[in-house]
C-alpha cells in the first residue's frame, strides 16, 4: 500500500521524489509495484542500489529521509505500533513478522506517515507490544526520547486521516473520506476518538489518478499476477 | 582459506555441524535455498539460525527440527503474510521449541558489520521507545564519550557459517554479486567458513572495478547451483516465483501437508536439480 | 538541498564561508585541486582543514594562510618526500600557527563513517601503545558492554563542506566515481553542504548497478572542471602527473618561490582553465 | 621498498600472493611501480577496489592481512616505530608525515615486517614518538596490551636481518647480507645490539629475482620517469 501511494506520486504530481525501499534502492521507479521490497524492478532503474548496511547507517540513520511509511497490526492513540506479536510476548496469541526497519525509520525519518485499516483490532487503546515509536505517551515525551523527527504527523486509514493534535499529539480525526461518517470512525476505534472541530472531507481522486493507479495494478497483474504488496 | 568448488553436499557435510550458529542470508534477492534444503536433508539439528529477514527456507528448517534459536529482524513471507512453521515454532514449540532473539533490520545490519570489522560490538541510534531492549539481553546502551547521549549496543555477529548464493564464481571461487547485495558481504566476512552458491562459474567475472565481489580465498566451499535461490530470484537470472510463494502458505499452513512436501520434494530427492523436477518447477518457467 | 550545476567559483562563493570546517576529500586519486585553488583565490581564512593526507594542495593552502587548524592523519607528497609549507607551518609558525589535531587512516575513516551514519562517535579497534592519544584529546577509549574490552572512540566529523572531484555528473548533478573511491562517499554525507567537481558532464551516467554515485539530492553544487584534479589522476581521464609532484618540492621549499608561484599562477588567474595554460600544464599531456 | 618486494614475490615465487594497498585495492597486480599507494595502476588489474572504510574495517582490522609491511623514521629494540615527529610533539625539530594506517597495521595484521635503512639515527634507544607498536616493553607486554597479531618477526635492513627474541622480543640480529660485517651492524645502531650465537648470510638475489626487479624497475622508470616509491 506505501508502495502503490508513493509510486502513484511519482507518476502524478511528484516526478521528482525520491523512493527509497530499505533493501538498498535509492531512487526507485518500477514500472510495476513489487511484491516484496527487495524486487528486482526495483533494482533495475533505481540511481544506485547500496548494501543493506549502508542504507541503514548512511542513508536513514544519516537522516536522509523526508517521509517514512509505516504500517502495523496495532496503533494507540499517540501513533506508536506493534508489529511484533498478539498477546503476551513470550506466550503469543499471534505471532506477528516483527520489527524489520520500523523501529529505526520510526525514530530517524523526519516525519512518518502509517497506513492502516482502522478497526477496533488496529486502533487499540492499549498496545500489547511497543515495537516503534509515535509520540510515545503524548506532550513533549517523544522529542524528550531521543527520537529524531516530528514523528507520525498523518495515520492514513480506510475512514480517513488522522493527525495529532499541536500540543497533546493525541491522533485526531482530521478529515474523512466520503460517504463515511463520523460515528463510524468512532465505532472503529478503541478509545475514545477526538475529532477536530472542523473536519475536512478527504479529496476524492482525480480521474487522472485513478487512471494511473489503475494502470499500474494492471501492470502489476499482468507482470506477476498480484496487484503488489510490500513487507 | 582456500576456495574450493565443489558439490553441495559436500561443503554442507564438510562445514555445517549440529550445534552451530549459521546464517543462510540474502534479502529478498539471492536467497540461498538449495544450500538450505541440503542442510535439511543432511538434518542438522541444534543450529542457532541467524537471518535479518526469515522466509520460506527458514521455515523450512524450523519446521524440519533444524533450529533451536532464531536470531532475526523480521519473519514473514514477502508480500504473502505469515510463515506458519516459523509461528507454530514460536505459538506451540512444534516441532520443537523455538528460543527467539529479536532485533531490529538496522541493528542486525550493525552486528553483522560489526562482525565483519573485528569489532565485540555496534553502536546504533535505534530502539527509542521500542519493547524490544526489554525481552532481549542482548540490546544494551552505551553512553557517547564525548556527547554523553545514550545510544543502543548490540555485540557483533560471528556466524560458524555464513551461507549465500550469488550470480557467479570463475574458476578460483572468485564471487560476483549483482543488484541488491543485501547484507551478504559482511555475513560473509563475519563468519568463520563461508560457503557460497551460484548460477554460473564463468573464465572471466567481468566484474565493474568498484562491483561487489568476494575474493576465492575468504571463502570456504563455492558450489555450482543453478536456480539455487528459487523461489527468491537471482538479478540477470530469473524472476521470483510468486506463484510459488503463494503457494507455500497453504502447504506450510498444516504441519502433516507440510511434511508430506518437504518429505517428498526435499528429503526424498538427492540434490537441488532433482528437487526442481520433483517440485515441478522448470529451469526456463523462470529464466528472466 | 538540490543540485545545482554552477561554476566554481560561485560554488566557492556560495558555499565555503571564513571559519568553517571544510574537507577536501581524495585518496590520491581524484584530489579536488581546482577547488582548493579556487579557495584560495577567494582568500578564504580561519578555516579548519579536514583531510586524511594532506598532500601538495593542502601545502598551497596552509602556506597562503587559510587555516587555523589541520585534522588528518599523513601528511606528505606521497612518493616524493615532506609538504614544506606544512612543515613550516608547524615547525616554524608560518604563516600563521597552525593547530593540529592528528589521527590514524583507520579513525579517520571511521570519523567520517560515523558522521555520515548520524552517530556521534566512532569506536576503533587501534592506537594501541601509540603515543598518539596522549596528544589528541578526542581519542578517547570506549568500554564494551557485552565484553570489557576497552577501544578507542573518536568523534564524528561532520564538516560544514566536503569538496570533492569525481570523473562525471548527468544534467540533474548525479554523480559518479569510480576507481579508487576512498573516503569521497562518507566525507560528502557527513557534510552539511557539498561541491563536487567533475571532468564531464554527460547525459547519461551509464552506471552499473551498484556502482559509487551520489545522488542530486545531497549535494549543494556541481562544477563542470576539466583537469580539476591536477596533478592528481582522474581514472580514464589522465594520470598522475608525477613531474609536477616532483617539482613541487622545489617549488614549496623556500617561502619566497612558493609565495611567487602561488601568487603568478593561482592569485594571478581567474579559473582553473587560466592556471592550466599559467602554470604550462598541457590538458593532453595528462590524457590517459 | 614494501611495494617493490611484495611485487617481486609476486613475479617469481609467490604468484599466488594477495597484494592489498590501504587505497582500497585487493589483489592488485600493478605491471609498473606505483609512485603512491593510490597509483591507477593498482586499481587497474585488481580483483576489486573497495573504499576506504571498507579496507580498514573489514579487511585490515577484520583480521584479514597476514602480513603488513611497515616503514620507519626511528625503530626501537622492541621494533616499536616513530612516523610522527622528531624531537618534541608540541615543537618539533622535524614534523614527519605522521601515522597513515600504521599503528592499526601494526596491531591488526597477523605479523609485520619493517623495511628501513639502518644507521645510528634510526636504531635508537628511545623513540621521540611511538606511533605504532612493535613488542612495546617486550616479553608478553604486546599481548597484554590488546594488540593483535605477532607484531613485528623481522626487521629487514641494509645491513641484515633482525628477528625478536622468542622470550625477550628484543630484536636480535640474525642475519647479515654479504659483505657486511656485524661491527658495521653494531655501529649502526643505537643500542647495545644483540647478536645470535649463529648468524646466518641472507642468500643473495637469484639471477631470475634480479632480472625481474631490474625488469620491474625498468618498466616503472619508462611509465613514470621513477623506479617507484610508497607512502
Amino acid at each position: 500500500m506505501p508502495s502503490a501511494a508513493a509510486n502513484l506520486a511519482r507518476l502524478t504530481h511528484a516526478p521528482g521524489v525520491v523512493l527509497i525501499y530499505e533493501s538498498g534502492t535509492i531512487g526507485a521507479k518500477p514500472d510495476v509495484l513489487p511484491l516484496s521490497i527487495g524486487d528486482g524492478e526495483l533494482a533495475e532503474h533505481a540511481d544506485t542500489v547500496v548494501s543493506i548496511p549502508e542504507i541503514f547507517r548512511y542513508w536513514l540513520q544519516g537522516g536522509r529521509v523526508d517521509v517514512g511509511f509505516l504500517g502495523a497490526a496495532q496503533v494507540d492513540r499517540f501513533g506508536n505500533i506493534n508489529t511484533t506479536v498478539i498477546g503476551d510476548y513470550a506466550h503469543p496469541k499471534v505471532r506477528l513478522p516483527g520489527a524489520g526497519g520500523a523501529p529505526e525509520i520510526a525514530s530517524n525519518a523526519k516525519q512518518t506517515w502509517i497506513i492502516i485499516k482502522q478497526t477496533k483490532r488496529s486502533f487499540v487503546p492499549k498496545l500489547d507490544f511497543m515495537t516503534s515509536v509515535g509520540h510515545l505517551e503524548g506532550g513533549d515525551s517523544r522529542a524528550r526520547s531521543g527520537a529524531r523527527g516530528a514523528g507520525p504527523t498523518a495515520v492514513i486509514t480506510d475512514l480517513g486521516v488522522l493527525t495529532p493534535d499541536p500540543v497533546t499529539r493525541e491522533l485526531t480525526l482530521t478529515a474523512i473520506h466520503p460517504g463515511i461518517t463520523v460515528e463510524q470512525a468512532k465505532a472503529a476505534t478503541g478509545w475514545e476518538l477526538k475529532v477536530a472541530p472542523t473536519l475536512a472531507a478527504t479529496a476524492p481522486p482525480t480521474a487522472a489518478e485513478l487512471a494511473t493507479l489503475r494502470e499500474l495494478h494492471a501492470r502489476t497483474a499482468r507482470a506477476h499476477g498480484t496487484p503488489g504488496a510490500t513487507e | 582459506m582456500t576456495a574450493k568448488i565443489m558439490p553441495l553436499a559436500e561443503a554442507v557435510a564438510r562445514h555445517v555441524k549440529d550445534g552451530q550458529t549459521v546464517a543462510l542470508e540474502g534479502f529478498t534477492h539471492l536467497i540461498p535455498f538449495a544450500a538450505g534444503h541440503e542442510v535439511i536433508r543432511q538434518a542438522r539439528k541444534d543450529l542457532t539460525l541467524v537471518r535479518m529477514t526469515p522466509d520460506i527456507i527458514y521455515d523450512q528448517m524450523i519446521g524440519m527440527g533444524c533450529a533451536r534459536a532464531l536470531v532475526f529482524s523480521w519473519g514473514g513471507n514477502p508480500g504473502v503474510g505469515s510463515i506458519h512453521r516459523f509461528r507454530d515454532a514460536i505459538e506451540n514449540g512444534w516441532p520443537k521449541p523455538l528460543a527467539i532473539q529479536e532485533h531490529s533490520h538496522a541493528d542486525m545490519a550493525g552486528r553483522y558489520q560489526a562482525g565483519a570489522s573485528g569489532l565485540p560490538f555496534s553502536v546504533l541510534r535505534g530502539y527509542v521507545g521500542s519493547d524490544l531492549p526489554k525481552h532481549n539481553p542482548n540490546i544494551r546502551s552505551i553512553e557517547c564519550p564525548f556527547t554523553g547521549e545514550r545510544l543502543a549496543a548490540t555485540p557483533a555477529i560471528n556466524p560458524d557459517v555464513t551461507v549465500i548464493h550469488a550470480q557467479k564464481a570463475d574458476r578460483k571461487g572468485n564471487v560476483l554479486i549483482h543488484g541488491i547485495v543485501g547484507i551478504q558481504k559482511e555475513a560473509v566476512l563475519a563468519a568463520r567458513a563461508a560457503i557460497v552458491t551460484v548460477e554460473e562459474i564463468v573464465d572471466d567475472l567481468a566484474a565493474p572495478m568498484n562491483a561487489c565481489l568476494i575474493p576465492h580465498w575468504v571463502l570456504s566451499a563455492v558450489c555450482h547451483v543453478p536456480m539455487g535461490a528459487h523461489p527468491s530470484y537471482a538479478h540477470g537470472y530469473y524472476g521470483r516465483d510468486n506463484a510459488f510463494c503463494k503457494a507455500w502458505d497453504g502447504i506450510s499452513k498444516e504441519r502433516e501437508t507440510f511434511l508430506a512436501w518437504m518429505q517428498k520434494h526435499v528429503m526424498g530427492t538427492k540434490d537441488h536439480a532433482e528437487f526442481l523436477r520433483s517440485a515441478g518447477i522448470a529451469m526456463e518457467t523462470a529464466r528472466a
